[in-house]
């Protein structure tokens, strides 16, 4: 298979169309305003549609009512474009539809910066909207990945009717790679969705009488949206036990472990792989999955061997290094090296900060 | 081996197209590679820069503080990337546009990339010339691949092809004599 | 005897509105639910329901539904029709809903001349959530937010939402009705008939019908009534707006 | 000949049947219904013309017309 | 002090006119409405301007252009609300104003419920917008408290020029409680903010030449942007030392602990109350930061003493737990009850659940 | 000899603007500034910036201001004038921001009659995010999110913002110019300078500036000021629509 | 000591007015009380229901599964809500709307308020008779101090003055004879 | 009389002043300023009636007028 030579947002947006992806409404903004250009030509040419939205909060919606017909379906942004769409991350999620939404993370708080980022790691992860919405957060950490995670998304978001959220940054979005673009999907070989889609008739979750369809984020009484609620948090435990990724490198004797994901991942690589010729016994524990969390790895972390973990991050405070913190032995520090606010990460800087901290 | 490679000028002196051209070659010859080109606010019609790594291992971080090489295509880009080289890295200057020399030990290349274009007739050739000196210093590419690429790039304007496979060669010939 | 008008098939026996008595959202649904069943389009409707009083009606329709968040139902209503082009779609919107926090959507959508129908219920009030001003109440109307009436300096002036959409190019046909009264509902029955045929033959169509919210008005049925004819039709004048072949 | 028929479990006693009738032949009556309301009911079913003002009216569906 | 008896929202509205709140902007959402209704009279009384914007979105903004006139504002929402307000608050906090929010939570996600919930622990507390903006969060669990809590709002507002965001619930809201309220602020002795507002000139945060003052959420380079995260961190690193409150009730043998805010932590009251008749040395740990948690009473619990802890949450998943389990010893098992989706939580349930989990 | 044009004092010397060549911004924004200086309200301005290109300007300005997040202007001037009266409050909004995100905002500002002045820079395409369809881009205009063109099926017609603000009551004064030739400029600051004075006065003021964006639009500063008048002034009348004493 | 009660009726019968009176005379009156209206769509034009609790001490939970005391204004309501009334706990029946009757060893009082009430001549006192009726189950109120918050809500009507303060009689005089 | 002066360094060489002299009277030169752009020059100044056309189109505020 060629290996294509591909920037990042172009080979993700590609990727979607091959998943399968036959919706796109969007808005634009940098760092990922080549998502929407590629599919704007790309899905008519496939059959699909591409709407550029009057707002994010409008495109968001578009999405809620494309998925609602059983389209595999997509938006993308970066920064306060998913704050945007935050309500309407929460509505798809209530209603229980598949959707996968592409952050390129930018500078922040606020407008910030258009530069590269990772200060959306809470929101990604702990609430991508409000009453307690979660999405199945994934991190690609170099542009293959990128585009084999964003199929996979597809798949993800129709398996369990939910948002799957991947957050990438504006490196990422914005290299170029060699890339080996994964093969088109038959659309007739997608999930049936047919017992549920409003485009169909017959009994759907929501119904109470007849063969009408309701797709709704409202629940009539509180009992029944807690019943919700509750088949959401067992989904939720399920990712727990189920579907974890992570990346353990040179994890086996390492003393010294980097947590990091993403852009800062592959900083932190190149600092592993310093440390290591210098015989420092160096790791790395690269979530691939930010929700759910891969806790076990973390947890397994051994106080007698290991004498830190070092978080990698490109955000001032750090976010990751909440989770790292949460699920590491009280007794091996944990610190956080950062760049933050759109300046890129560099591994001479993260060597240099890392070293000091041993 | 990995090689990082730095790239700044103006925007419009073909920075990104050097960049992309490289980094291309070296993915079409079964070698990884990055290339990452600066974003941001400023870019609008000022600067250009872009960050290339061509490795025969996995490639970690696609963006660095110092670099293998620097090719620095006006003053500006010098000042502000003459402190990035490595140690014992090697710089292509055009010096056309650039006046300032590095310091005693630096190795560089100052290639008049705007004279050889003009005498080879067409000024717009000189990033082909800072192209082909680059393949010249770094030594990881095949010239004749890079050379398939850019006539590649250059899809549909067949007649240009001579004249930049011209000024790739002279870029060549300009590093090897220096 | 023969039965000449009763529920039709389109409304479920076994539930009933949950409407305040005299609620003018009632009505349109009536016609809306008889209007589907005649034109024989109830097996591929979708009604797109926004967040406010009018989606109530939804419980008793054995339509398929869809619920928008506040505003945005010509924005899922897009999504919806681009993704399903057999799909009959069709948007019944309060006036919190479609003239304030949904304005862009609803112009946009209008803009790019979307294949749907637009109903838009306009009782110049917030009436799902207690009463508050509506960019549609009436200058000096009470409400739990103008409390000594609405005035221009401090809280604007009514807005005209038919006419905003019949000034764009894409919309085929805008109209807006009342229902205050039978000879005016027989009226806003053919506005819908109308409506739903332009839709049908690919088209964008808007529908503003005046009607009464006699709880968020804090008035009778009777006095609502009354209210729309010696106020509410002065600001917002009824007819056909715009009307393309 | 014609007459209508309220179902009373549907009816909220607005009165809009009532004042559009144009034969003025529709009250509410002093029955309640299981929510509470006084339901709408027609006295003099002879004068009725089958007109369906009445029923098109109703914000409840709650008259159906019989001719 | 005359105990008046106030409805909880009516009340945290006039608590905000006597802290010297005088621009309010928001949109009408239940269990909220009777803020905003209350502030629409009120505020022209004491001549401040209220404003029922076009929606979230508009009123988030709104507060923005108010506070950078120097001028005490608020806005408040319910669920969905604040999902839309995300960007604005975002906003807010990146150009460091001061404002005031409230949510009076409902279920959720996305549209949910108009009944009481705590489902928006997360967003409020961990990602209130995107970029990394953290607020300062307060959870009052009676209308005293929601009073007092709700006056302090604005002085911690311009104290450290964040966003306050007040976090309770539709209980709270709703109901009627004997509150006294706080005297009327003269509005002079306020802070003093003619360094930083908009309204006058001479140099400012971000003025780099002349007299101009700019208000902005934008950096024009990531080093900028980065120095301004970095200030922040630092602050909210201040918060953690110095501002974390909480109160222990029943805590000095405690066995059993309970962890709950709000509304939860009436309940729990009620629960230790019973269990403390019985013999069951029961306490509760009520956070009133909810950010910046109060980390230290949690990590002090004694996994000797204390077998177990027990967050009562109306929330399914549980959101607190996050936090808790995060800082108390692993040693101690963490369990989570509650109810959700606007079931209100009521004692006896969370007595017989906790019962069986001792 | 006497200086009889420069920089007025409301520029720094020490900065450029950040404008590409021939941007029609730079034009817009140069009036704004002497008319600030004519008008002798320099010091209690704030000028509310959008998120687009035209912020640009606000580097090169001494007046203060305020960076609006995208589309929200006008709800960021509402609470700015209504908490502080004595300010000069004026937004200068592209048509991505504008006419696009900001459409709600846009119209109810407007239509409560805000004392705000409103500049509209309206340049067919989203300039600084590198050039996709706006609402207002021509049909068949090639933009990177419209690669054939714009066209009406798919993406609907440029949108007339002057028109719809013109349709509501509050505002006092709206009008379009268009800043493609000196003769032009002239009277959009004549336009400028009136929405000024109606806003001191008291009252919501818009003006529509069609503009021209060389580098979204991928032609020559030259090649831009002729599509103005080939295509834009087609679409964008010039003039006022509406004037109130 | 700590008392709850749960108001329950259709809207329209003064649910909620009863409760109201009963919190703000303990609140003036230094006592603790809460009072919780349910709300919810479900509501519009249907059934109204809230809780009050009325301690010396900190009141706990405001809201509760089961109660020391119910009024039951309308058939509905008493079959929804009787099976959360706690041992020992006492029903107030408004017996014009209520048909159904506790199981034995259920202490409870059914009051005719609407005869009542009519017999006093206003059918709209019958909320009136239910407040009076539950001041004597409760005991821990002053009828006086109770009488004052009605005759303040009353404000302007001084007019209905006499006849609500009859009704309250009324209603003690209901339960005493009971 | 009167007569222009261009500051080089914020002039972009859009040539929207050259287009909109009347008396064409102003063109780009060949001077780069520090930016790299071609700058615009006065080349007859005696002809220049201070009309301030030229001035006002100018986008970078580069043009100051003398009379
Ligand atoms: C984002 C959001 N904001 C606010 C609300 C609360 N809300 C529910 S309905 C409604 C408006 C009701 O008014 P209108 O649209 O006129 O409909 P009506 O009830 O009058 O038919 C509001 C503001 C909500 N559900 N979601
Ligand atoms: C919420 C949000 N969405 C998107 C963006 C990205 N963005 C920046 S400027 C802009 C639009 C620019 O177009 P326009 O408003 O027409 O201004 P112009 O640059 O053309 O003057 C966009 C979409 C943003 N900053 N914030
Ligand atoms: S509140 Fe008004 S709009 Fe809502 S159901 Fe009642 S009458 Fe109808
Ligand atoms: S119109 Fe319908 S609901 Fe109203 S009174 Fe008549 S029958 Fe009853
Ligand atoms: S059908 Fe006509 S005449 Fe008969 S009751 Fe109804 S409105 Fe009256
Ligand atoms: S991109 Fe367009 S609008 Fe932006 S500065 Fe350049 S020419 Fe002006
Ligand atoms: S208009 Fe201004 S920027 Fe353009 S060429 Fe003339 S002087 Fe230079
Ligand atoms: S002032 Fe008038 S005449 Fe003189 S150069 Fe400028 S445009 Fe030409
Ligand atoms: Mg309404
Ligand atoms: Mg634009």
């Amino acid at each position: 298979m060629k290996k294509e030579f591909l920037k990042g947002n172009e080979a993700m947006a590609e990727a979607a169309v091959r998943a399968g992806c036959r919706f796109f409404a969007g808005y634009p903004i940098t760092p990922q305003n080549e998502i929407p250009e590629h599919l704007s030509r790309r899905l008519f040419e496939v059959g699909g549609e591409f709407v550029q939205a009057e707002s994010e909060v409008a495109a968001s919606y578009m999405v809620y009512g494309s998925s609602m017909t059983g389209t595999r379906c997509m938006t993308s942004s970066s920064g306060c474009g998913l704050a945007l769409k935050a309500e309407g991350i929460g509505y798809i999620t209530g209603a229980r539809l598949p959707a996968v939404v592409i952050n390129v993370g930018r500078g922040g708080p606020g407008l910030g910066q258009i530069l590269p980022s990772q200060q959306d790691y809470l929101s990604a992860t702990k609430a991508p909207s409000n009453g307690g919405a979660r999405a199945f957060v994934l991190a690609p950490s170099n542009v293959q990945e990128a585009v084999d995670l964003v199929y996979e998304a597809f798949d993800i978001a129709d398996k369990y009717r939910c948002v799957c959220y991947v957050l990438t940054d504006g490196v990422i979005g914005n290299m170029m790679e060699g890339v080996v673009l994964p093969e088109m999907r038959d659309l007739s070989s997608l999930p049936d969705k047919s017992d549920w889609v409003v485009t169909k008739r017959g009994p759907g979750p929501n119904t109470q009488f007849g063969n009408k369809r309701i797709i709704t984020s409202w629940q009539n009484t509180g009992e029944e949206l807690e019943a919700t609620n509750q088949v959401f948090a067992d989904m939720l435990e399920g990712w727990k036990a189920n579907e974890t990724r992570y990346e353990a490198y040179q994890m086996d004797d390492a003393e010294v472990v980097f947590a990091a994901y993403g852009t800062s991942a592959r900083v932190a690589k190149t600092v592993v792989n310093k440390m290591r010729a210098e015989g420092i016994k160096a790791g790395l524990l690269r979530p691939i999955t930010l929700f759910p969390f891969p806790e076990k790895p973390f947890e397994a972390l051994d106080a007698a061997k290991v004498k830190k973990v070092i978080c990698l991050e490109m955000s001032i405070p750090g976010q990751l290094i909440e989770d790292v913190r949460a699920f590491v032995d009280k007794k091996i520090p944990v610190e956080h090296f950062g760049r933050s606010g759109g300046v890129i990460l560099k591994p001479e800087e993260a060597y240099e900060a890392s070293k000091k901290m041993l | 081996m990995e090689k990082s490679l730095l790239i700044a000028g103006f925007g419009g002196q073909g920075v990104m197209l050097i960049g992309k051209t490289l980094c291309l070659t070296a993915n079409d010859n079964g070698m990884n590679a990055t290339f990452f080109p600066a974003y941001g606010t400023a870019q609008r019609g000022g600067t250009a820069n872009c960050t290339c790594i061509i490795s025969d291992e996995e490639i970690g971080s696609p963006v660095c503080e110092t670099f293998d090489n620097l090719i620095v295509m006006n003053e500006p880009s010098y000042q502000k990337f003459a402190p990035t080289l490595k140690e014992g890295g090697e710089i292509i200057l055009n010096s056309s546009m650039v006046t300032s020399r590095p310091a005693d030990g630096v190795k560089y290349y100052a290639i008049d990339s705007i004279k050889i274009a003009n005498d080879l007739g067409n000024t717009k050739v000189a990033n082909m010339v800072i192209l082909g000196a680059y393949i010249a210093v770094a030594g990881n590419l095949d010239v004749d691949q890079v050379k398939e690429q850019v006539k590649h790039a250059l899809h549909g304007k067949e007649a240009l092809f001579d004249i930049n496979m011209k000024a790739i060669d002279a870029g060549i010939a300009a590093v090897k004599s220096a | 005897m023969e039965k000449i008008f009763g529920l039709p098939s389109t409304v479920l026996e076994q539930m009933t509105h949950q409407f305040c008595p005299g609620c003018g959202h009632g009505i349109v649904d009536s016609l809306l639910m008889h209007e589907l069943e005649e034109m024989g389009v109830k097996e591929n409707t979708a009604i797109v329901w926004p967040v406010g009083c009018s989606p109530m009606a939804g419980s008793v329709s054995t339509i398929n539904q869809v619920s928008a968040a506040h505003g945005r139902a010509a924005a899922v209503a897009t999504g919806l029709k681009r993704s399903s082009k057999d799909t009959f779609v069709i948007c019944y919107q309060g006036d919190g809903d479609l003239a304030a926090i949904g304005t862009a959507e609803t112009i946009h959508a209008a803009n790019r001349g979307e294949n749907i129908t637009v109903i838009f219920g306009n009782n110049s009030i917030y009436g799902m959530t207690g009463g508050q001003m509506a960019p549609t109440t009436m200058l000096g109307q009470l409400s739990t937010t103008t409390q000594s009436g609405r005035n221009s300096e401090q809280h604007g002036n009514p807005i005209r939402m038919a006419e905003i959409i019949a000034g764009l190019e894409a919309p085929k046909f805008v109209a807006r009705y009342s229902v205050h009264d039978a000879k005016h509902v027989m009226q806003t029955k053919q506005g819908i008939k109308k409506a739903l045929e332009v839709n049908k033959n690919g088209g964008y169509s808007f529908i503003e019908v005046v009607t009464m919210c006699p709880t968020g008005w804090k008035m009778t049925p009777e006095q609502s009534v009354k209210k729309i004819v010696e106020e509410n039709l002065k600001v917002f004048p009824l007819g056909v707006l715009k009307e393309v072949d | 000949m014609a007459k209508i028929e309220v179902a009373k479990d549907r009816c909220k006693g607005c009165k809009l049947c009532v004042l559009n009738c144009p034969k003025n032949i529709i009250k509410i009556g002093s029955d309640v219904n299981t929510a509470g309301y006084f339901v709408a009911e027609q006295f003099n079913p002879e004068e009725c013309t089958g007109c369906k003002l009445c029923a098109i009216m109703c914000p409840d569906m709650a008259i159906s017309v019989y001719k």
